[in-house]
């Protein structure tokens, strides 16, 4: 099968020299600008802080927020430490020491489960990852804000206590 | 070759469709693994007797109507064998359809994955992905039992392949475990009041294609797929078995630092077959425990830590004071059965040339229980090394047993790799060590002598540098790099380089190859050595 | 036809040695140890086509020529008297009535074979086979018909009594030497064969108790009498155990080759009133089912091979149509599930799976695709094992469930059992 | 002569604070502006008691941002070049502004002061050899960075300066031969004439070709988008990789400053300059002979809007375009400077001189 290629430069003379396009262009910019100028109201922008985007028009749940733990019914981490997150996590932000439980049926459950957040890119693999579903991004939590970099080294028992962040 | 043609009749067959010849006896496993076509097994063994309880190398050959196991089946004449045959195939998915019923899905939690048997089948060509026996029906077995000091064993994971059990046998020759119970019941278990733990009860977790034996040292500690192997010689004593390394890839988040998970036994049909005693695949631990991380001085009565300019430059001071004071007649030095061939006679030509002692000796470590078959009584790796680089008193020199007795004459003492408590008298040594007034000790981890050490340099361990080691036989092997030493530590030989090159001796920094060289052409024994000539399998000298 | 090996059980005390000699007992061992070399008397074991009874109908001449000449290994020769098939009750006949029969046999088979040692390893749920056994083989030595120089002749035998602990599948051979071995009775995987490596790695032969039974009458007389009995290539006679709804269940000696719907309905008297036949299980519970309109076939190994089917232990199990064919195969499922030794994987795995199967369409909770997949299973357990009683689960249970699909079907749907077959 | 001094300061004035409020301005109409053709709102939390000034506070947040923060040279910069190149990228921008007229001659009290800082001979050419000079901002702010990335963007930003600065230069050649003088006050009046008694005679009537040809040339010149190659903000480093602080923003306000400078030469050069259509010294002259009679006052004021509403005007298209463009690649970049606009401005060259001839 050969390659077919495509010749972007535009189809027939007008286009091919530029300025008629250049000015259709011109128009729908200005088009828009002279729109806005005389009726800034309509303009969808969201007045962050002011105004939230959860508030207006909810998160969509495919959003993907800082991370949280889920629990089992008991209030122990569903997770496993099999370390599928870790091992799939592009910029290695996770970091697991598992230890082995007193009960048998769980045989093993994370001592520390660390993110960096910082390095975090927000891809969610570790979510696609995980087998147990123990790892989420549906806290709805996207502003992440701390004062040292120490303390974006999110912690088992922070990742624990966040709950689902927003309805279905 | 030509003998040996004679006696062992050569088969021709034809596997896949492919011809080969393979010696007579050989099964029919090993043949297609010569020609690179894996048949997938869990009982087999190559070291261990054919058990053909798996099912799952059943391969189909021209002429016999039922499928026959690759794995006990010897070569013939003619034989037309395939292994990828629908009917064989179908066969492989069946067998693996039955391990799995009651075998629970898991991965995530057990210990094995990313190196077990039959998730790289399942995974495979031979996966159902769906299964067609429900969960809750699985067979309840005992989880996580403890079956030996180093062994926790759950009898839901295992498949009953009988290799921990032939191993046992046949091997360690302890058989501490067997099956009971029948059918679909069945199950390994320890025999009455007996735990699995011979000498080498680790191997069966090695052996293990399932997740159902685990190492208590290693379990849930790390993924396998986070660790790299480094062959090398595991410095648990005087047999010198081959092993690796399994050190972990650097983690980011907390910039975890590298350290060794576990020493695995590498085949080396020479030495140790493919197998490993428990006391030596725990050795690794002095690698990651209680490390000397900086140069030490003794100032007014305590440790302190300094930089490494300070403290060559302190044992240059002080060394040629005794020198000139006292004479090299007064300063002792001890090498040690444990550091690598290069070190040791890098040491020697230390002590000969920098310090000018004769009294020059090495230490020769613990001794402990040894057996006949891989552990040896002399627990250091290289006692044969030192006796063979005739690390030994000079003319008017004293040994070993006098300078770590209270009566020495010494007055310096520079001991490297090696502690004196493990081959003399506490007490006497203690005397001894207390009455000097300098005691240089080179060492990667906190020994007792420590506590009368004036200057402590930190030096590398086994895992860390290149080198060498002899075993009791004879056969030289090489100790790989796995890791960077720890910070601030170096390689026995880099500290003496330097400092040989502080006191104004014109040492060039040499490479441990380049050393082994050296020794080679010192050395009758070891004449036209090298590393490449040694290999990863070692060489008998 | 003139009764043979059951001729003296309903003499009284028939199992004692004076009555057996009374009936010209030992009178074959007499002629074996004095007329006939080893190699005579297998050959005349081989011409008498003699094929053995235990299942495999394997010609037993053939298999003691197995046995390596020469060797200084000892020989041993095994009498398999574990026997635990489901409807087979033949050789208990035997071993309980008339066991100084058995005794002679063994005795030739071991002079033939040059066995100094044999085993009887009989049955540990045989109470009475065992004392009369033990007694029989004392009775024996007390008349010089085991011990040193037998009979005055060079040559000497010893038998011993090993007592099975209960597994069915030590009465297959292999496990049953480990059995005698003293290990579990796990079933060696084969090559090498017992002819070569058998009990305690030594050239063995081992033959069932009815087949050992028939030796002394062919060495008394004689060749051309035994093949004249029963049908082309399956000669001699042959005891069939009857069992299951009919009129007169029990042991019938008859010639081998006699039609199975004579055995039924003539020998043992056909079903009970009002009772239709639903099928046949002809040679114990290890051989596929046969519907009525199959039972037409002549009970020896070759026609019933032909049928699909195999003699078996020859142990007739009659199904009658109040039994609910779901139910049956369940309870042989759970009989191999049970059974099966564990140690390789599919009879070990797939014969609980299909006990699981089987359990849930019995209970109502089947799903639809079972039936094939019972059957699929019996096809990935079916020559994958390293004994036969993997084997053998598969052909009890996968050609009921394709014989009688139209029922296994009914389960499936209706979520129970016929309306005659309900209890 | 005293009284001529403050004339020329107070013109200086004016012009400075002219281009540098504008400059200023430009920072906030900038983001304004594209937010607005983006539909997006733009800066508005900037305040002063909760008046926000539609975000007009920016520009002041963003200078005190600027100054205060951290002034970082790199350890092994060439500190005094580091140090002194925004000031050459920025004193072009500036000096340009002194020829450019922004009004008629005005007669106050029987002096006549021409609406020029400076009234020089040379004009255009004065123009083209200060413009040139901004170059040197560019390639000393890149070298004397010590990065490797900003001296390959400083090189970059040099090339593509040199390139279009030809075909900048050509492409008024046209022009100067038509109005026959490169004095710009000269060039505005003359194109005070109408012909054939309506037509202004503009810069962009006589030589249309002349003028999109300049444009493109003056848009390269300035690095904006579409040729914005040598900052490429977000994607490509450019050469003030290094800069932060002030100094950066006199980077920033030079680019600024030179968008002014670029459309009052686009308003002196084709749009007449200070001219209103059929507005003469004493007053309106429409071509249908209807007349209207103004103050000389009042008319140089008007003159003196017009220009400033004209640069405003271009002001706002150069963003206009800046927004609406994609950027090109460099090799684009080049071919279009020197296989398109260089031979077009040539031919343009060849064709004026061919109907000067022909009209002589």
């Amino acid at each position: 099968m050969a390659m077919v290629v495509k010749d972007n430069n535009g189809q027939g003379f007008l286009e091919k020299i530029y300025i008629p396009e250049i000015i259709r262009g011109l128009l729908v910019t200005s088009r828009h600008f002279f729109k806005n100028l005389f009726n800034i109201k309509q303009v969808p922008t969201i007045y962050y802080p002011e105004e939230r985007t959860e508030v207006k028009w909810g998160l969509s749940p495919r959003w993907r927020g800082r991370h949280r733990l889920t629990r089992k019914d008991d209030g122990m981490p569903r997770c496993t430490a099999c370390m599928l997150c870790a091992t799939a996590c592009p910029s290695h932000c996770i970091y697991i020491e598992p230890t082995e439980s007193a009960d048998p049926a769980v045989e093993k459950y994370p001592a520390v489960f660390m993110i960096d957040e910082l390095r975090c890119v927000f891809c969610g693999l570790c979510v696609e990852a995980c087998p147990c579903d123990a790892i989420r991004m549906d806290s709805g939590i996207y502003s992440l804000t701390e004062y040292s970099r120490a303390n974006f080294l999110y912690e088992k028992d922070v990742l624990m206590a966040t709950e689902r962040g927003y309805k279905d | 070759m030509s003998a040996r043609n004679q006696e062992i009749e050569v088969k021709n067959l034809t596997i896949n469709g492919q011809a080969l010849q393979a010696e007579d006896g050989t099964v029919i496993l090993e043949a297609a693994r010569s020609i690179g076509i894996f048949i997938p097994h869990y009982c087999y063994h190559p070291k261990l007797s054919i058990a053909g309880c798996c099912r799952m190398c059943l391969v189909e050959i021209q002429g016999q109507p039922k499928l026959q196991p690759a794995c006990r089946t010897p070569v013939e004449e003619g034989m037309i064998v395939s292994t990828d045959s629908s009917k064989a195939i179908r066969a492989q998915r069946a067998q693996l359809e039955f391990l799995l019923l009651n075998h629970p899905i898991d991965c995530p939690i057990c210990d094995q994955a990313g190196e077990c048997g039959l998730q790289d089948f399942y995974m495979m060509e031979f996966g159902q992905h769906k299964s067609r026996f429900a969960k809750e029906e699985k067979i309840k077995r005992p989880k996580a039992v403890a079956i030996g000091p180093h062994i926790v064993f759950d009898a839901e994971r295992c498949i009953l392949c009988t290799r921990c059990i032939r191993f046992c046998i046949e091997i360690a020759k302890q058989p501490e475990i067997g099956t009971k119970n029948r059918g679909n019941h069945s199950q390994i278990t320890t025999f009455p009041g007996q735990q699995l733990d011979n000498p080498y009860s680790i191997n069966t977790v090695d052996i293990c294609p399932v997740g159902a034996l685990t190492s208590k040292d290693f379990r849930f500690k790390i993924r396998p797929w986070f660790l790299y192997s480094t062959p090398s010689v595991c410095p648990g004593c005087a047999n010198g078995c081959n092993i690796f390394i399994c050190i972990n890839k650097k983690h980011y988040v907390n910039l975890q630092r590298a350290q060794i998970y576990r020493l695995k036994p590498k085949e080396n049909p020479e030495v140790n077959d493919c197998w490993l005693c428990d006391e030596g695949r725990l050795s690794y631990k002095l690698v990651n425990e209680n490390r000397v991380l900086q140069p030490h001085i003794r100032q007014d009565g305590q440790l302190v830590l300094v930089s490494w300019e300070r403290a060559i430059n302190e044992i240059k001071n002080r060394v040629q004071k005794i020198l000139t004071e006292y004479g090299p007649q007064r300063i002792g030095a001890l090498a040690s059965s444990k550091a690598t061939n290069e070190a040791n006679y890098l040491f020697k030509k230390f002590a000969h040339e920098v310090l000018e002692t004769p009294n020059l000796d090495f230490l020769k470590g613990l001794t402990g229980y040894g057996d006949d078959f891989l552990i040896r009584e002399d627990k250091t790796p290289n006692t044969r090394g030192a006796i063979d680089l005739e690390i030994g008193p000079g003319a008017g020199g004293i040994g070993a047993a006098e300078m770590l007795s209270p009566a020495n004459p010494l007055k310096g003492l520079w001991i490297m790799g090696a502690e004196p408590t493990e081959s003399y008298d506490n007490e006497q040594v203690n005397e001894a060590l207390a009455s000097l007034e300098l005691l240089i000790i080179q060492t990667s981890n906190f020994t007792a002598s420590c506590q009368w050490a004036h200057i402590i340099l930190p030096s590398a361990t086994f895992a860390e540098v290149d080198g060498t080691f002899i075993n009791y036989k004879g056969r030289v092997q090489r100790v790989f790099k796995a890791m960077q030493p720890r910070p601030e530590s170096l390689a026995n030989e880099v500290i003496l380089g330097r400092v040989a090159r502080a006191m104004g001796y014109d040492w060039q920094e040499h490479t441990p190859a380049e050393i082994m060289r050296q020794i080679a052409a010192e050395i009758p024994r070891y004449h036209g050595l090298d590393y490449e000539k040694i290999g990863d399998k070692g060489i008998q000298t | 036809m003139e009764k043979l090996l059951t001729k003296n059980i309903h003499l009284p005390d028939s199992h004692k040695i004076e009555t057996y000699r009374a009936t010209g007992g030992y009178k074959a061992l007499a002629k074996a140890l004095g007329e006939y070399s080893p190699e005579d008397i297998i050959d005349i074991v081989k011409r008498s086509g003699l094929r053995g009874r235990g299942g495999a109908g394997f010609p037993a001449g053939v298999k003691w020529s197995f046995m390596p000449k020469g060797t200084e290994r000892p020989k041993y020769l095994i009498c398999n008297a574990d026997e635990g098939e489901p409807g087979t009750f033949k050789d208990r006949v035997i071993l309980e009535k008339d066991p100084h029969q058995l005794l002679e046999g063994i005795i030739i088979a071991s002079y033939a074979i040059g066995a100094q040692q044999a085993y009887l390893y009989i049955r540990g749920e045989f109470n009475l086979a065992i004392q009369r056994c033990e007694a029989a083989i004392r009775e024996a030595y007390e008349h010089n018909f085991l011990g040193q120089n037998i009979m005055g002749k060079y040559y000497s035998l010893d038998i011993l009594l090993p007592i099975g602990a209960g597994a069915y599948i030590c009465g297959e051979e292999t496990s049953l030497m480990e059995s005698i071995e003293g290990k579990k009775g796990w079933p060696r995987i084969r090559p090498p064969f017992p002819a070569n490596r058998g009990l305690f790695g030594c050239p063995t032969t081992i033959n069932n108790v009815e087949t050992l039974a028939n030796v002394p009458h062919i060495i008394e007389r004689g060749v051309e009498w035994y093949t004249s009995i029963g049908t082309d290539k399956n000669h001699g006679p042959k005891l069939y155990c009857v069992s299951g709804p009919v009129k007169r269940p029990g042991v019938y000696e008859l010639p081998m080759g006699t039609p199975l719907p004579e055995i039924i309905f003539d020998h043992a008297g056909g079903l009970f009133e009002g009772r239709q036949l639903k099928g046949v299980i002809p040679g114990g519970s290890s051989t596929p089912i046969l519907r009525p309109d199959e039972i037409q076939v002549n009970m020896d190994f070759d026609s019933l091979a032909k049928a699909g089917t195999m003699l078996g232990s020859a142990g007739i199990i009659v199904l009658d149509h109040t039994m609910c064919i779901v139910r049956s195969t369940l309870i042989l499922a759970n009989f191999y599930h049970h059974e099966s030794c564990g140690q390789c994987t599919p009879c070990r795995e797939g014969t609980g799976w299909l006990e699981n199967i089987l359990h849930h369409i019995e209970e109502g909770h089947g799903r639809p695709g079972d039936t094939d997949l019972l059957i699929e299973i019996c096809d990935n357990i079916m020559g994958n094992a390293i004994c036969p009683l993997g084997d053998a689960a598969a052909m009890a249970i996968g050609p009921a469930v394709k014989k009688y699909r139209d029922e296994f079907d009914y389960h499936l749907t209706n979520k129970q059992c016929l309306p005659e077959t309900r209890k | 002569m005293i009284l001529d001094a403050l004339i020329i300061l107070i013109k200086l004035a004016l012009v400075l604070g002219m281009i540098m409020n504008l400059a200023g301005l430009l920072t906030w109409a900038e983001r304004k502006q594209s937010a607005l053709m983006q539909d997006r709102i733009g800066p508005n939390r900037a305040n002063i008691f909760g008046f926000t000034f539609y975000g007009l506070l920016h520009p002041i947040a963003d200078g005190i941002k600027l100054i205060t923060k951290e002034d970082f040279i790199p350890a092994r910069a060439n500190k005094a070049i580091h140090s002194l190149a925004p000031a050459v990228a920025m004193f072009p921008a500036l000096v340009t502004y002194a020829v450019i007229p922004f009004g008629d001659i005005l007669r106050v009290g029987g002096r006549e002061i021409n609406l020029q800082v400076a009234d020089l001979s040379v004009g255009i050419i004065f123009i083209f050899s200060i413009a040139s000079l901004a170059i040197y901002g560019v390639m000393l702010g890149g070298w004397s960075s010590h990065n490797n990335y900003s001296l390959l963007g400083g090189l970059r930003a040099a090339a593509q300066m040199i390139s279009y600065e030809i075909a900048m230069g050509l492409s008024i050649v046209g022009l100067l031969m038509i109005y026959g003088t490169v004095e710009l006050d000269d060039l505005v009046r003359q194109q005070g004439y109408l012909i054939g008694g309506w037509l202004p005679q503009w810069g962009i009537v006589v030589q249309p070709a002349a003028f999109f040809l300049f444009l493109c040339a003056a848009i390269a010149e300035n690095k904006r988008t579409p040729f914005d190659l040598p900052e490429g903000e977000s994607e490509i480093i450019g050469y003030f990789l290094e800069y932060s602080g002030m100094r950066f923003g006199m980077f920033f306000l030079a680019e600024f400053a030179d968008i002014v400078v670029a459309s009052a030469l686009l308003t002196t050069l084709f749009f007449g300059g200070w001219q209103i259509p059929f507005l003469m010294a004493d007053g309106f002259h429409l071509p249908g002979g209807f007349s209207l009679a103004l103050p000389h006052l009042l008319v140089v004021v008007l003159q003196v809007a017009a220009f400033g509403l004209k640069v405003v005007f271009f002001c706002w298209f150069l963003l206009l375009v800046r927004w609406t463009l994609p950027r090109f690649r460099y090799d684009q970049l080049m071919r279009l400077g020197w296989k398109y606009l260089f031979p077009l401005t040539l031919a343009n060259i060849f064709i004026t001189g061919l109907i000067v001839l022909a009209l002589a």
